[in-house]
């Protein structure tokens, strides 16, 4: 990976500059099918959503799945993934089981965050997913934080921290930068950088503008934009960053251009205000998961076929996921109480009189 | 009178201040081109005619744009600053509690900052634990703050409006859940004073205090009271949690001789916690027992629906801690 | 029994569980190459070789220093973050309250946040209004966290390393004008529960209740009080603040039947709220007088001398209190 | 003033590189003499903390005259100012009565803020003079706010705003970089880099070499650095940027190369723990006064007695100041309560009982 002044403003990963990264076939494969389950398991949390078996926020990923899956999945198991609260396929691709995703969603004991958190808080601890957080911004000196302790234990894991564009203004960006970069943690930062915080385009409140080059301002980040929207051109990139991290315990920040699909969240109109519906639509012929098939049909790595029973199995899963969600239980009125505090103390519970 | 919504109320406050004195600007997140996130600022831009000076988006950064309403205070405007939610306002509570607040004090009273921070706090519905917190004790445990949490459309529009006039730092703490909430408020000019609560229900056989959405849970449970015991309970809603006007509560219990005290936010040092402090010792030879209090539980708010539902209080709590205060439950 | 400052017994506590624990780390301004603006890390860096990983300067950046603590204390570290002084905590509000709290509560158990907040707390001499505030209230509001505030220098080694040794983060509210303080502390191993209050005084005729700072006031009064007029009073160190000791309290109230709390910070919805509003329903027939309150007053700190004396409270303030619960001042 | 592609990286203002800025013979003196006043201003109020009758903290500016003097002179009277806690000369610079400064510190009525806010608070109102802000960066954003009121009345009117170098590394920095420069606010920003955040080396804590360069993340925000122990070159790059503040409605980051001789406050010796004696003697040598003094004497603006004269001058000035605040009354109990809210709330006085 380039360091600032190589890469500054320019765009790296578009189509043909890329091969297949030398990867094998069954690594190829598992990035399409993480990519498809995702999306299928979006589309199905959306119908839930809208039948009621889900509530609060909803953040759908669609149309980003290959930044997921592009940074996630060369990482290792002892790496570590944060992530802000448009987190579901986050979580899928690190390897939480999307019934335990659905489950979370349904707010039951299942879930990978026993029904506490929510679609913004998906945690797995066995798998060093450290969660789905929910206020913009601050899950990225949490990350750094992560990233110190690696330091501190000589470990050579790295920690990956997803953030929206809109992060790329506030405070906890900027202080985490400079301490990552100044401490030298393997931290590697990359940007979802879908173009809208909300309704809001963050061109019109970002004064920069290829959001890579904040990171000319912390000596020690190395910083690239990548094109998001393919795979493999945010694999190589987050591969780099990675490399750098474990092996010079340096930070990175990867700005990965995508597009999300639907509203910001399932309140919010997928096109009509901020963005014109042909934008969307526009977006929607660069589809991540059509690109990426393409290429492995095109390399002969997978034929339509092998495509058509992966997304039938896909679906399978993710109906199982609904199924199980279904079934499992509501979290007891105890649990309130249990994961207040890690020791003893449960809460005032003098005021529970008139429950 | 029309019958309107809180949300509309709010919004024909802020339309009307901004017609009225060309200092008084809206700043935010989402706040202009979208109409606000709860669409509150609904049709605003547009109204002053696109002028984003008047109606300003900001970027994600509670603590810049908080302070940046500080300065322009000081420089004479008149900002309202929306926090999308409450919940955000923790990262500028610095610039409301250090700046905002002890600048009329630290500079001698050269500088006072007439500044509005507004929009919902507490619990929507399942936005778990970063989205759902109360931040009434917080603030209004400042001195230099004003702090109001209308319950209706009509204070909605009321309190807003007097806090825009202020000449000092307002909170002015919304309910989401009370955005959709149908009520009369009259039309035109409404200014509704800060620092005084109102009897929103007549009673002689106990007092139930309460602000912002848990007013409404009080008077359903007084309702129920009625019906299952022909109690009659006094509704206080306090409407101003500083300066608060407890005075208006003591009157209250010294006639009733008993008092719940209802709030969402955490029991620990809550807003309940101030009222008992000053209704034990203003009314101690009133109280025939003692002040009770209803809160929502201490704990970061859970997603799941059923244990949400448990942490909030709702109208049965408030029943049975005043059948408790009435001796009526056995206990 | 060695007698050390207040100051050295927060540094043992520190060398002593650094040497233990391995995953014990301090991070904060100041607080290695300049042994911390107040001293107490000295010598730390040094100990430990010089190891900038065990004890970290950091720069000027509060939220994301003790964010960072949040994420190293996720990841299986101990970490002590200093906050030069608490009223810069106010710009890691949300690290604390939004991320360090809710931690174990969002991820359904799985991820605990073993992390001590420390730093001294509350107004020192003549700091003026933004360095001058008592953080108190608003940390002991929030579930997910505990908060100890020693008044001696045997507490402050006893909590302090309780407080590393705990599971669950913990604020401990150190206090600048106690740092000189001697006293005897046991040597070697001190640990003193998180939640315990203390009598730190026995007497028969009233409690005073404090905490901080404060509680050195309250022994004078109490003193004043023996001379004065006889008077015996018991003397109430909470020291944990969350989760609050109150069954102590009632205790002492039941035997002396008046009670006076006292504490250095702003009134309204103070720790004394609480207090007095569990103490009025859980002692209300033991009470002959309503629970009493000495604070600081209800205003940011002013700078002059003469004027901070005033908000500051003192024995006299908890003396005249303490006439007034008795019914001795003629009120 | 250049813009940062430009600048990056180059220090100006070296000796011999400017001239007097064709500015007229009393002006030149006038800035001589506000400087001089400065000194001997704190060398007063250091003893008077010596001897008990300043409290509180008490930072001080000593050798770092240049920074203020260069960047406040050029001013105009509806122009605003707004600074950190190190703000006695600022005050006095602006226009502050000297009197009302030592007054603050003794605490007394008379004092610029009333004695309500000490060393750190200074405030005038009438001068524009907006405070003496005493959390690192908090005033970043407000100056951005009173930016924003001008901007928003149309008037050409800017604002200077001065922080130390250790700012540069907080959220409030950056949030307000990003927004005064999108938002095109009329803020001059100028970073008195004295190397040191109290005992901590700026560059053992930023994770960047010249901190002109943080600039480089907010397109529209020029930036500079400048010889800050030069009160000419510092002047030159602060007209630049006050220049196009007031036309063009666009900030400067100017980053002031000075030192500080004292210690941080007055309980941190000037040397031995964090720097030595000797960094501190060099330093000496390069005395912003003393360097002017010589420039002006060599220009025959003044000589060697019109300098001795302006000294005794102000040293006769500072003696009437502290004797004025001597003088002052202390505020009377009831003022604890006039400032709290400008409207008719008082604060809660019910527990003013025991008092
Ligand atoms: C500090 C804070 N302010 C405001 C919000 C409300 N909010 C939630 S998501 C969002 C937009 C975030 O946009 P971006 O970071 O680009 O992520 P995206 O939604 O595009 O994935 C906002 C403003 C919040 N959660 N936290
Ligand atoms: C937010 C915050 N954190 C910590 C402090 C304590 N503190 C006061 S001054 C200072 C150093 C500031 O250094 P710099 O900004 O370089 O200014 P200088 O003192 O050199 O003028 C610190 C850490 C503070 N006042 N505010
Ligand atoms: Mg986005
Ligand atoms: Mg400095």
């Amino acid at each position: 990976m380039a360091t600032k002044s190589e890469t500054k403003g320019e765009t790296r990963g578009d189509e043909g500059d890329v091969d297949l990264l030398g990867l094998d076939e069954d690594e190829l494969r598992r990035m399409l099918r993480l990519m498809m389950l995702g999306r299928r398991f979006e589309e199905k949390a959306a119908e839930a959503y809208q039948t009621g078996k889900i509530g609060g926020f909803c953040h759908l990923y669609m149309g980003q799945e290959a930044v997921a899956a592009g940074c996630i999945t060369p990482l290792r198991d002892d790496d570590y993934v944060i992530t802000a609260y448009r987190d579901h396929v986050q979580a899928i691709v690190r390897g939480v089981d999307p019934k335990a995703v659905m489950a979370e969603l349904y707010g039951r004991v299942d879930g990978c965050s026993g029904g506490m958190g929510g679609s913004m808080h998906m945690f797995d601890r066995s798998l060093n997913f450290m969660g789905g957080h929910a206020i913009v911004g601050s899950h990225v000196p949490i990350a750094a934080g992560v990233g110190y302790a690696l330091r501190y234990r000589e470990e050579d894991a790295v920690c990956l921290c997803l953030f929206g564009d809109s992060v790329v203004n506030g405070g906890p960006f900027h202080e985490a930068f400079n301490m990552t970069a100044k401490f030298e943690l393997p931290v590697v930062f990359v940007c979802e950088n879908n173009s809208y915080g909300m309704g809001t385009d963050i061109h019109r409140v970002a004064a920069i503008e290829e959001l890579a080059d904040r990171a000319c301002a912390y000596e020690n980040m190395a910083s690239e934009s990548v094109n998001g929207m393919d795979v493999l051109a945010t694999r190589r990139a987050v591969q780099g960053a990675i490399h750098r991290a474990r092996e010079e315990h340096l930070p990175s920040f990867i700005d990965a251009h995508c597009y999300r699909y639907m509203g910001h969240s399932m309140a919010d109109p997928s096109a009509g205000t901020y963005r014109t519906r042909e934008e969307v639509e526009r977006h929607r012929q660069d589809d991540p998961i059509l690109t990426y098939r393409k290429r492995l049909i095109d390399a002969g790595v997978i034929s339509e076929e092998d495509y058509d029973a992966m997304d039938r199995e896909v679906i399978d899963q993710v109906e199982k996921a609904a199924e199980f969600a279904e079934q499992s239980e509501r979290p007891d009125f105890a649990s309130i109480y249990e994961h207040v505090y890690a020791g003893d103390f449960r809460g005032i519970d003098r005021r529970d009189a008139w429950r | 009178m029309a019958v309107i919504t809180y949300r509309e109320a709010l919004n024909q406050a802020l339309r009307e201040e901004m017609e009225r004195d060309e200092s008084v600007f809206l700043m935010g997140e989402e706040v202009g081109q979208y109409d606000g996130a709860y669409k509150v600022s609904k049709g605003l831009l547009d109204h002053f005619g696109g002028n984003e000076w008047r109606v300003r988006d900001t970027p994600i950064a509670e603590n810049g744009f908080a302070a940046i309403g500080v300065g322009a205070a000081m420089a004479g405007l008149r900002p309202v600053v929306e926090f999308m939610t409450f919940n955000f306002s923790l990262l500028a509570f610095d610039a409301v509690v250090d700046s905002a607040a002890k600048m009329y004090q630290m500079s001698g009273g050269q500088y006072n900052v007439p500044i509005v921070f507004r929009g919902p706090g507490g619990a929507a519905l399942q936005l778990a634990a970063q989205h759902s917190q109360v931040p009434d004790a917080w603030y209004s445990h400042v001195p230099g703050l004003k702090v109001v949490t209308p319950a209706t459309p009509k204070d909605a529009k009321g309190l807003l409006k007097s806090a825009i006039r202020d000449d000092d730092p307002v909170l002015v703490i919304e309910g989401e859940l009370l955005y959709n909430m149908k009520g009369e408020v009259p039309d035109g000019e409404l200014l509704i004073p800060i620092g005084e609560a109102e009897v929103k229900r007549q009673g002689s056989d106990l007092t139930i205090v309460a602000h912002s959405k848990m007013v409404h849970q009080a008077l359903q449970a007084a309702d129920t009271l009625e019906e299952k015991h022909g109690l009659d309970a006094e509704v206080v809603d306090l409407r101003t949690l500083r300066p608060l006007d407890i005075d208006t509560v003591v009157e209250s219990v010294k006639k009733t001789n008993r008092v719940v005290v209802v709030e969402e936010g955490w029991p620990q040092g809550g807003i309940g916690a101030q009222v008992a402090d000053d209704v034990q010792r203003e009314a101690f030879d009133w109280l025939d027992a003692p002040v009770t209090r209803v809160s929502g539980l201490d704990v970061p708010m859970p997603y799941a629906r059923n244990l949400e539902k448990q942490v909030f209080p709702d109208s049965k709590h408030v029943v049975r801690a005043a059948e408790h205060v009435c001796y009526l439950d056995g206990n």
